[in-house]
């Protein structure tokens, strides 16, 4: 539909639709609908027609992207990691990822090159996962760190996807290497409404959630930082099929381009922007790319 | 709060109900809306015409019959996440792997409605018809189907708004018609969203509802007619 | 003579499930052409016996043939389509209108649908019912005795070279019964078809059948023969009984007048003649006329000319004759 | 007088949806303890007007009072509650064995599972089904006949003081049905219940009713009369056709002898008399022995005592006295 | 792979199949299906308690009738996630919780098949129990509902299929009985727990569904016996 009055309708751009199409996968949270929508662009000024496949989770799209169903993915560097190498070694194998970006990308390419995808060079862009508390019992308690609250020496009760048990990113590493003592691990999503509520009215003390979250401030919660670094480098990278990849090489300077370009700062200003003035994740785009002069 | 100028307030409130979400995303809506309703429909069509012929089987003996409902039931029993990843390596991401696995789980229903109309229709008239020389293929298309209809349509409209609701979970594979709206709103809280999909999910149930109604009204004038 | 017979059925048996013997041994002929009624009392197996014959019970002993042929070796449905049945609760098909419902049986045979309808139009009209005021209602606006006219009309449509008839008029009053009848045997001759007709109502299998079968309780032919043997010889004191203690006066309906019995014109004076019968009536129709006014006698013309009248005592003459004719017979 | 109107129906109207009418400004009133006959062609309003007494029809014209009140103004459970009712389809309960579908309207009125499951088993006694045969079948295991007599047993079975019966033994063979006739007229006098019995068999209707009403289609009464003056002086020729030909040949079965019209035995050698009939016998049972034997003539005994003979002349005489004084009676 | 000794070697190699799991965390799995069994049970009978009287009501005029359906049709659209917070501020993380949305999910299936099969009873059946003078409760409770048994628990047997499936979800709020399980082992890979809690769910669906149709042949003698 050409109702929209918006400059930004990317299929308008001269030059579509020649080079053939191009299928974009991702998740269907709001950052990784930026980023398509960021993806959209870019390949539909490159000439291509875009078909973008927003699914649930990572099971999903990634068997296709290996297949060559869908194209080209915007992932982040050590979630992706880890699912290749557990999908490989089993669910008890040791993480290759870690907080150092260089080695995380290291240990995925072989990785990807097995599944047939390939990895083009991560942004300094990050989204990582975080814990967060309620602000009173931040202020109570003179919180800011993960320390600080292992510090109080209190049980706290966990609020995080139950896949969050022994993670070395979750409660493996807030026990292990922050001294935390859970008693317990409620099963809520991530980054989810009923996490947030469940901390705001005490029912768990400390909920999981995103680093590019825009909405933790407005609901009264604050986020704890990670200083002693669990979390894994989650740089934002284009995965894409390798066969694809091969057949378009000048892909590569494009999303190269984006990449520079992109930071956290970005991330969770865009985020904020679809989340809370409900702009649509493709004018986001559209602006951004504009802004930063890509497009 | 810091947010931008021009941005309407009940975006800002994050209100369930704001008119200007529903012309903003006015294309969306009605994309969504009817990738949802094809879906629906396509779904519960091919429920039906596979559960026909198996509740046909079915009645045939209580052993076949056993067998029937209780592979239908497994089926229904199988959570969507699991029979869509199932289903994911012959179909990828496409419509047909949403279409089937609703049409699976709308059979359990379909079935045992088929089922219980059939053995609702009375056997002098059963009788009546086979002294008359009809065919259980005839009896059936004439008769038995006819009078079962009732209890056929009443399956119909529970498999189609159940399927409806379903629907939703398509967004896994990103065929969910609202679902896919209705689960990006969740993940960020967009409470407008949340409601006009709802909205629109309940009237496309509503609708549909209602028109099986009234097609059931249509093909059986009989049962207006008080004795 | 063998060729001649439509049905046989030959040591049939039915014993339910529960013990229930319905029929016992039964062994019955029809001919072909011949209508054949089947009394007897209440759960005597007369419905049974009937459904056997089209396979809608299979029987647990004997065999049943028809044309020849035992059913058993054919399939059903082919088999059911060549012979037409009222079932005795009716069964009307609720969802369809009266015409659709009478439609029904000519449509299974490949009629096209202008015929059906046309058909369908006239058996209605022949069974009573108008069918600008009916044939676009369903069954459920009908009362009792218009639905079984209705069945009986849909099993006609197909004129089937058998019929096979349970209670078809159980439900309509004595007038509407008798014409019904009356019509019913006009086409029965006409189109040669072979019935057996299942009624409670001693009268209508006499005044309809060829030949009666008498059942006793418990699915036993008691006797079959012709209606003049039955009532004039019972073979014994159930069918004697069955038949009815009245049975002389049935007869009359039966009893064509016979000039022998008749009294001489001489002596009698024309204004003594109370009234005036047609020499082809019945000792029923006789009587009935004796009976409505005071002249004890009734005069009997054959065309305009009078050939003797009728007294009491001669009516008794004649259903004495009849009997006693009928006990030859049967001896 | 009028306290002696059980049921009083004033200009009731029946008209449905579609325009036709069932039943046209009917007046009709049932004394305590009568037994009135509805008869009349199919399709003539007999069973709207019996559903109309019950409320399960609303009449669209006039008034309905049982036992002085209004129905309309009645809570219908409680008004059916006080009326036994025999539906036409006869609609057993098919989900309940026979004796549990009897048992259902006593249990109905408070009595105790034993009190109804006695009697119960006493009325599938009365209505010629053995208890220990019947009881625990479910209906579709009964023959048609059997089941409508469950229907009848089922409504017998509240000692209701109204009764309304459609065709309640349409289904049934004569030798069974006149046992239930007897047995139903015994029941009646004894309790004293007012019944209103639609049949389409005039025969039945003169035998149990005291009075008989007379349908035409279109649902208007046209004759409401006691059963000898409806024979004896048909309102009209449609009564008269309806009523049937053989009218006088009916009442042989509701007349008594009268030793009036016995010849005196003078003169006539006990060898001569074929055979001898009880006095108190009817001129039916009179004729039917007359006829079994050669002698021309019947003994009649009051006890052990030869009273008289009766000869075919005898007969007539005896029908056509009854006949001269039915007309006076209602001239 | 360096792993622990002593380890079975169908964790290692996180096979589907392991009956070491079977045995190793056998009061877990027993736990989780009779916690599954009881809300299951509870919820659809509450679904039916509730079903009931409102298909009654439905029934009195078709405008009460499509309030009914469709106020049940809506609550069957609701996504069980919104379902469950809606309801969370009020019953918190409890079973009641989990307990009123099933039993609500339910009722859209109970609440049509009941009025399917009280329409299937003959008229003339309802008319020889009116005749002798039955209250509509009574006529109710000794005619309708006994003839209209095989399609009501035909609806029975799809709720509790259907209920079984759903239960799962009740995990969110930590009651899914063996979703709980399925849940964690979906999240960590855990195949032999996914299996195993699968082939639970499915066995109790099973079972339950048997279950009923015995129940149906116990309360419907009637049935067995050909005319
Ligand atoms: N729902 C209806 N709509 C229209 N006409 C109807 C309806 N029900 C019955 N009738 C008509 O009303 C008339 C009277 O019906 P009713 O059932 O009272 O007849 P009846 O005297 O009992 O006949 P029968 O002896 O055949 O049972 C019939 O002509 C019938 O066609
Ligand atoms: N399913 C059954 N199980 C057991 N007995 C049965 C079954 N069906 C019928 N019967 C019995 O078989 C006998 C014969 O039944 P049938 O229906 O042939 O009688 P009928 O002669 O047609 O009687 P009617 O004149 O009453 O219709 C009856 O005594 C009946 O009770
Ligand atoms: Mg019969
Ligand atoms: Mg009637």
């Amino acid at each position: 539909s050409d109702l929209e009055d918006d400059a930004s309708d990317p299929a308008s751009s001269g030059a579509a639709g020649d080079k053939g199409t191009v299928v974009v996968g991702g998740q269907d949270f709001t950052e990784s609908q930026i980023l398509a929508a960021i993806y959209q662009s870019l390949l539909e000024d490159a000439g291509y027609q875009v078909q973008t496949k927003l699914v649930t989770t990572r099971d999903v799209y990634l068997p296709e992207l290996s297949k060559g169903n869908v194209d080209i993915v915007p992932d982040y560097l050590a979630g992706l990691t880890d699912f290749l190498n557990t999908q490989k070694n089993g669910p008890d194998a040791e993480a290759v990822s870690s907080n150092d970006p260089a080695a995380t990308l290291a240990a995925l390419e072989p990785l990807a090159e097995e599944q047939g995808i390939s990895i083009l060079p991560p942004s300094d862009a990050t989204d990582q996962n975080a814990f967060f508390v309620s602000q009173d019992f931040a202020e109570q308690n003179d919180l800011s760190t993960l320390s600080d609250l292992a510090a109080l020496g209190e049980p706290v009760k966990l609020g995080a996807p139950p896949d969050c048990e022994g993670r070395s990113d979750c409660e493996g590493g807030l026990t292990k290497v922050y001294g935390l003592d859970i008693s317990e691990i409620v099963p809520l999503d991530f980054a989810s409404a009923q996490v947030k509520d469940a901390v705001k009215n005490g029912e768990v003390q400390l909920g999981e959630t995103g680093t590019t979250d825009g909405t933790l401030e407005d609901l009264g919660l604050v986020l704890l930082e990670d200083d002693k670094g669990i979390q894994p480098a989650q740089n934002l990278t284009p995965a894409v099929n390798s066969d694809f990849l091969a057949d378009n090489p000048d892909l590569e300077d494009t999303f190269n381009k984006l990449s520079e370009a992109l930071t956290t700062d970005d991330l969770a200003a865009m985020n904020v922007q679809v989340d809370l003035e409900r702009k649509k994740p493709a004018d986001v785009a559209a602006q951004f790319l504009e802004d930063k002069g890509i497009l | 709060m810091a947010l931008v100028d021009g941005v309407p307030q009940c975006y800002v409130d994050n209100d369930w109900i704001c008119t200007r979400y529903w012309t903003d995303y006015r294309p969306e809506l009605v994309d969504a809306s009817v990738e949802h309703l094809w879906i629906t429909v396509i779904s519960v069509l091919a429920g039906l015409v596979v559960a026909v012929p198996l509740a046909l089987v079915a009645r045939r003996n209580a052993a076949v019959e056993s067998v029937v409902v209780g592979a239908t039931t497994i089926i229904y029993t199988i959570p969507s996440l699991a029979l869509f990843s199932l289903l994911l390596p012959f179909t990828g991401l496409s419509p047909t792997t949403v279409i089937i696995g609703l049409a699976l789980y709308s059979l359990t229903i379909l079935v045992r409605n088929v089922l219980a109309g059939l053995q609702g229709v009375p056997e002098e008239i059963r009788e009546a018809a086979r002294g008359v020389g009809y065919s259980d293929t005839r009896m059936l298309l004439k008769v038995e189907l006819p009078l079962a209809v009732p209890v056929i349509v009443a399956g119909l409209r529970v498999a189609t708004v159940s399927t409806v609701a379903l629907a939703t979970v398509g967004s896994i594979v990103s065929y969910g018609g609202l679902g896919n709206l209705l689960l990006l709103a969740v993940g960020n809280q967009f409470k407008a969203q949340i409601f006009a999909a709802s909205v629109l999910c309940v009237a496309l149930a509503g609708i549909l509802d209602l028109g099986l109604l009234l097609v059931q009204r249509l093909v059986t004038p009989w049962t207006r007619h008080a004795r | 003579m063998s060729a001649e017979v439509m049905i046989r059925l030959s040591g049939v048996g039915k014993t339910y499930d529960d013990g229930t013997v319905a029929v016992h041994e039964l062994d019955l002929e029809v001919q072909r052409g011949e209508l054949v009624c089947l009394v007897g009392p209440s759960g005597c197996g007369k419905s049974t016996t009937l459904k056997m014959i089209n396979r809608l019970i299979e029987p647990t002993t004997g065999t049943i043939e028809i044309d020849g042929q035992d059913v058993t070796r054919q399939d059903p449905v082919q088999l059911r389509r060549g012979i037409g049945y009222v079932i005795q609760q009716v069964g009307l098909f609720p969802h369809q209108k009266i015409i659709a419902n009478v439609m029904t049986v000519p449509l299974l045979y490949g009629e096209s649908r202008t015929t059906a309808r046309a058909r369908a139009r006239e058996l209605l009209e022949l069974v009573g019912l108008d069918p600008a005021t009916y044939a676009d209602r369903y069954p459920s606006q009908l009362s009792g005795g218009q639905q079984q006219r209705v069945g009986v009309a849909r099993a006609l449509a197909a004129k089937p070279p058998v019929l096979l008839m349970d209670e078809p008029f159980g439900a309509v009053d004595p007038l509407v019964r008798l014409r019904l009848q009356d019509e019913f045997l006009r086409l029965q001759r006409e189109l040669g078809v072979t019935v057996v007709f299942v009624t409670h109502d001693i009268d209508e299998a006499v005044r309809l059948g060829d030949r009666v079968a008498v059942f006793a309780t418990g699915g036993r032919l008691a006797q079959y023969d012709t209606p003049a043997r039955l009532l004039g010889r019972p073979a014994d004191d159930f069918v004697a009984e069955f038949v009815g203690s009245t049975s002389g006066l049935r007869r009359l309906d039966v009893t064509p007048l016979d000039p022998a019995h008749l009294e001489p014109l001489d002596g009698v004076r024309t204004g003594d003649i109370g009234a005036a019968i047609d020499v082809d009536s019945t000792l029923g129709h006789a009587m009935a006329v004796l009976l409505r006014d005071d002249a004890g006698m009734v005069g009997v013309r054959d065309g305009a000319q009078f050939v003797g009248v009728l007294t009491p005592n001669g009516i008794h003459r004649a259903l004495r004759a009849a009997l006693a004719e009928m006990t030859e017979a049967s001896a």
